[in-house]
């Protein structure tokens, strides 16, 4: 037999594997239609919308102030930072200037959420590769940032603490103590977390050179957030546009440029350090001020268009509001960073292996309802 | 030589790896953080803002401080509060007033958001932080926040 | 660059361009739909522009007609500018996808279709992302009703 | 048997020779024999589910099981009651036979690699001269069984995890079987009490002070966590990628089956380095070697279960190989070092030296 007829011989067949709805490594309900040849992946085809809500529509509906406990929904890892987001492009609508208490206070409430998703996402990262310790020591020390949580704003998930005009109520009064307590007790833990994973043998072979992005790649598909950092696209909205008490900190944009799994991993590892000295900066001079501007019972956004972006624990969330003067937005949309990410799994996991696909999703951080909304 | 550099370090990765978890095993029986619950019900003590569930409270008089201004119920954003209300004349002015009939409350249908708290003029609606909120049938879900008989304060709507 | 030399150098680039800055914080920019896809390409490839990066891609349903909001920023120069597009045909309306020139269109592009109903030309597997393949109407869109399911207030 | 219940061994098997013709005594013994393992196993294996999931709620600052029973040691046996009141229940499309017969398969070959270890100097129900041989041939069956599982399950997910599980245990046989026979070149004995009673005289093989006996027990104890199938080379499951991978559609009692398999399994990875690296049943320093009421079974257990530790350990810290990883260091690294180790063992015989 010559070769050509080995090959035709030989031809290996092609088919579909449903990975998801249900699947341990979806984070959710992912349905991901993979083509595979043997264990190497052809096409990956994201099937979206098993947990679409509609959210867009029914802010629509909703007043501004209702609009805020809906975005808790969508990214319920940094429900902070999304409810800040729509406060943020109301006021910016309704041109009121927060105290500076509020925006010290959103800030440091925003990278405590931070820490606490990355955290679940150093957890679910391990489980992802099979290392089922991780979650457990990652679930430890995210307590406390939910204990943290639930103090102050009743809530460990769903918070609508952030009002438009300020905060809901003010902060407990052991907010600070246990604040400092925390970010005391999590500095002894995050070295234990690289001696855990970031240095393992079989980690760094599983993460390096697996889904390589391109800084043009990630420009072009909208990545951010980690992914994009990364890459080395300095996509970080805390510098690039300073929004809240951002512009009076002074941190590192944690900035990589391999470009693979092992990079976006570095890059959240290394912005849990500096969301702690974040906070550290913050929390000794927290100023004293106004909680709420007042606003009037019915918000009505002035008619124009509003857009807020801000840098959640996935990337950038952009809120935009199209208002015609009434009570209700005309239009709202959420650009989510986990919908411009997924759109990248597709091109950097053509011809790797399956389990090559669930560390690189893993290393993408995905929440579905923040991708679906 | 950098075959067997990597086996060195590989299994010096390993085993730094394995100190972690060692040294957690050894600790482990003052170490557990996971919490035993039906059987720590006496001493759970939720925070004080947990928001558990709306309740209305009463006074000994029962006696609530409802105006039925309906603040809440156009606060809700999802239709979980429900007032019917109706004008009663006041025995003691003589002058009709507002008065509430029902205040119904689906917790069934509850976000948790504490809008309609926020929007309450009297402070008539708190959260309590009752967090066993599960039930047989979801028509249970949906409470009468107000007790039967009961009135409002007297007073309350100045 | 500010938004007036940004709007010298555009209004070069093609014809029937309408600009505006009210009630806006970004140079708004609204083009034809046959200008659409030439004045992207153009945005994206001359140097002194730049547009690189298309951070939000917003489908639109103005009551009588629909389009697409694009939101763009140079990663390089800083600069931000809205570029709008609508179209009156509401029973099929069509336009020019972009995908080739911001490859985040392409999602962006499958989000608007389904719910928009805004069809791309040139899009490379139009389909409906989140909703069924039967699904009936278009659920963003202003006239959208659906008893069974919306609860209006 | 073990010392003191020996006698009553003997007691037993003198009654029945007494009431019985000699060919339906025999036979009657070995379904005995036969039970008495069933119920070591059904017991080896029901305990050894236990004792991971305590030693993983340990390694994770949890608690485990501790509802059923005090410290919850009635945990496992409740939840084989439960598999067992479970429907047996094969999906539409399968190759009913072999979907059936897989799980069986599976357990046996585990069940018939128990007959031949020295529990003690006594409880040995099969001692064959060529016992190494066996247990090796005989612990490889499994996988067909695996093979077989994962195929007629008409599953995609479950055929990945059965084509992996083939190519896993083709490769890490390979190191295995070599690194046994490193040991055996230092015995020269391939039946296993004679192993045993080798390390009686010299003391156990791997304080001998051969440093390929020590490359070897390292090699031994990486091949036999992949030949379980156990994590970090749980790439058959891969419950991340692949759900439950090749007993994905089994239910009841035949996922148990293959689940008692795993553990019974790696009771016999266990087992082997103890009688090849440990000295068995051998007390250490012969502390207890005088003392003729003492259970000698009991030294062999707890070696066992302190290898068994050091395997979970190793499952509850390290993420899981990739497949080609899993190839890469069989081929390139172990069974490299395992070829020269086996030299190097040969001429240290040879020689007669000890390093």
């Amino acid at each position: 037999m010559t070769d050509q007829e080995v090959n035709t011989k030989m031809k290996t067949e092609e088919y579909f594997v449903n990975m998801g709805p249900q699947h341990p490594a979806a984070h959710g309900v992912l349905r991901l239609l993979l083509t595979i040849d043997g264990e190497i992946i052809k096409n990956v085809e994201p099937d979206l919308g098993y947990i679409h809500r509609s959210i867009e529509k029914m802010c629509e509906r909703d007043s501004y102030q209702q609009i805020v406990h809906l975005t808790d929904r969508m990214d319920y890892l940094s429900s902070h930072i999304n409810n800040e987001a729509v406060c943020l492009t109301v006021e910016k609508g309704l041109e009121i200037e927060v105290s500076d208490r509020v925006k010290v206070i959103r800030t440091i409430i925003g990278e405590l959420t931070r820490l606490a998703s990355h955290q679940l996402w150093w957890g679910v990262m391990g489980m992802d590769l099979g290392a089922l310790t991780t979650y457990f020591y990652a679930f430890r020390d995210r307590e406390l940032i939910n204990d943290i949580f639930e103090e102050t704003c009743g809530a460990r998930l769903t918070m609508n603490y952030f009002v438009p005009g300020g905060l809901m109520y003010d902060i407990h009064p052991n907010f600070v103590q246990r604040t400092k307590e925390f970010i005391t007790h999590f500095r002894t833990k995050l070295p234990e977390y690289d001696r855990l994973l970031t240095g393992n043998v079989i980690f760094e072979k599983r993460m390096k050179g697996v889904g390589l992005l391109t800084k043009e790649d990630a420009i072009s598909f909208g990545a951010t957030g980690p992914v994009a950092r990364g890459s080395g696209f300095a996509s970080d909205i805390r510098k690039k546009d300073p929004y809240s008490a951002f512009d009076r900190v002074d941190f590192k944009e944690a900035l990589f440029t391999e470009g693979d799994s092992y990079a976006r991993y570095k890059v959240r590892i290394m912005e849990m350090w500096e969301s702690m000295s974040i906070i550290e900066q913050l929390i000794d001079n927290i100023p004293e001020g106004n909680i709420k501007e007042p606003t009037k019972a019915v918000i009505k956004l002035p008619k124009g268009e509003f857009y807020q972006r801000v840098e959640t624990a996935r990337g950038e969330l952009g809120v935009y509001i199209n208002s015609t003067g009434t009570k209700n937005p005309y239009r709202v949309k959420f650009r989510s960073p986990g919908f411009s990410n997924l759109s990248v799994l597709n091109h950097i996991s053509k011809g790797v292996k399956i389990a090559d696909l669930v560390a690189t999703m893993a290393s993408f951080d995905f929440v579905i309802p923040d991708i679906d909304r | 030589m950098s075959y067997f550099s990597d086996i060195y370090n590989g299994i010096k990765t390993l085993l730094t790896g394995m100190s972690v978890t060692g040294g957690y095993f050894i600790r482990a029986p003052k170490g557990s953080i996971t919490q035993q619950y039906p059987n720590n019900r006496e001493t759970l003590k939720m925070l004080d803002r947990f928001r558990g569930e709306v309740v209305m409270p009463h006074n000994d008089n029962n006696e609530h401080y409802c105006t039925g201004c309906q603040s809440c119920e156009i606060a809700c954003p999802n239709g979980s509060i429900e007032i019917v209300w109706d004008r009663q004349v006041d025995p003691e002015t003589g002058k009709k007033k507002k008065m509430i009939d029902k205040h119904i409350y689906h917790l069934g249908m509850c976000t948790m958001c504490g809008l309609c708290i926020e929007a309450c003029p009297t402070d008539a609606i708190v959260w309590a932080q009752n967090y066993e909120n599960s039930v047989y049938d979801r028509k249970y879900l949906t409470k009468v926040l107000n007790q039967p008989g009961s009135k409002v304060k007297a007073g309350i709507e100045e | 660059m500010k938004n007036e030399d940004l709007q010298n150098i555009i209004n070069g680039l093609a014809e029937n361009l309408e600009f505006s800055e009210e009630g806006s914080e970004f140079l708004n920019v609204i083009v034809p739909k046959e200008g659409l896809y030439n004045l992207c390409n153009q945005l994206r490839s001359k140097s002194d522009l730049d547009f690189d990066y298309a951070y939000c891609i917003t489908g639109m349903d103005w009551g009588k007609e629909l389009g697409v909001i694009y939101h763009l920023e140079s990663t390089s120069l800083k600069h931000k500018i809205v570029v709008k597009v609508m179209t009156d045909d509401r029973e099929n309306p069509i336009l020019d996808s972009v995908w080739d020139i911001w490859r985040t269109a392409e999602f962006h592009e499958l989000e608007i279709y389904d719910f928009f109903g805004v069809k791309f030309n040139n899009h490379p597997g139009l389909r409906r992302l989140f909703l069924t393949p039967d699904w009936d109407g278009w659920p963003l869109r202003k006239d959208y009703v659906d008893e069974a399911n919306m609860i209006v207030k | 048997m073990m010392n003191i219940p020996l006698n009553i061994v003997r007691t037993v098997h003198d009654w029945i020779f007494s009431i019985m013709p000699e060919g339906l005594a025999t036979f009657t013994e070995w379904i005995l024999i036969a039970a008495l393992y069933l119920a070591l196993f059904a017991v080896v294996g029901l305990y050894l589910v236990l004792l991971e999931r305590k030693v993983a709620a340990w390694f994770q600052l949890r608690l485990g099981p501790n509802r059923v029973g005090p410290w919850g040691i009635f945990q496992t046996i409740a939840d084989a009651l439960k598999l067992v009141s479970k429907e047996i229940y094969d999906p539409v499309r399968v190759d009913k036979f072999l979907f059936k017969f897989a799980p069986y398969l599976v357990i046996v070959a585990s069940l018939i690699a128990m007959s031949v270890f020295p529990f003690s100097k006594q409880f040995q129900a099969f001692d064959i001269n060529i016992g190494v041989f066996f247990l090796f041939a005989v612990s490889s069956i499994g996988v067909i069984g695996v093979l077989l599982g994962g195929w007629a399950s008409n599953n995609k997910f479950a055929l990945i995890g059965a084509m992996r599980s083939g190519l896993q245990t083709i490769s890490y046989e390979l190191s295995v079987g070599l690194s046994i026979l490193t040991m055996v070149l230092l015995t020269g004995t391939l039946q296993l009490s004679e192993i045993i009673e080798v390390q009686r005289t010299g003391g156990w093989l791997i304080l001998q002070g051969h440093i390929p006996a020590i490359i070897a027990f390292m090699i031994f104890m990486i091949a036999g966590t992949a030949e379980t199938n156990r994590a970090p080379f749980d790439l058959v499951e891969a419950e991340s990628e692949l759900g439950a991978g090749f007993h994905t559609e089994y239910s009841g009692m035949q996922f148990a089956y293959f689940f008692l398999a795993e553990f019974i399994n790696m009771f016999i990875i266990a087992s082997i380095a103890v009688v090849l690296f440990f000295g068995g049943w051998l007390s250490p320093f012969g502390i207890t070697e005088g003392i003729t009421w003492f259970p000698e079974s009991l030294w062999f257990l707890v070696k066992v279960l302190l290898i068994i530790f050091l395997m979970m350990w190793f499952r509850w810290t390290f993420p899981r190989l990739r497949v080609d990883q899993l190839l890469t260091l069989e081929w390139k690294y172990l069974l490299p070092i395992n070829l020269v180790n086996l030299v190097i063992m040969a001429i240290v015989i040879w020689l007669n030296w000890t390093i």
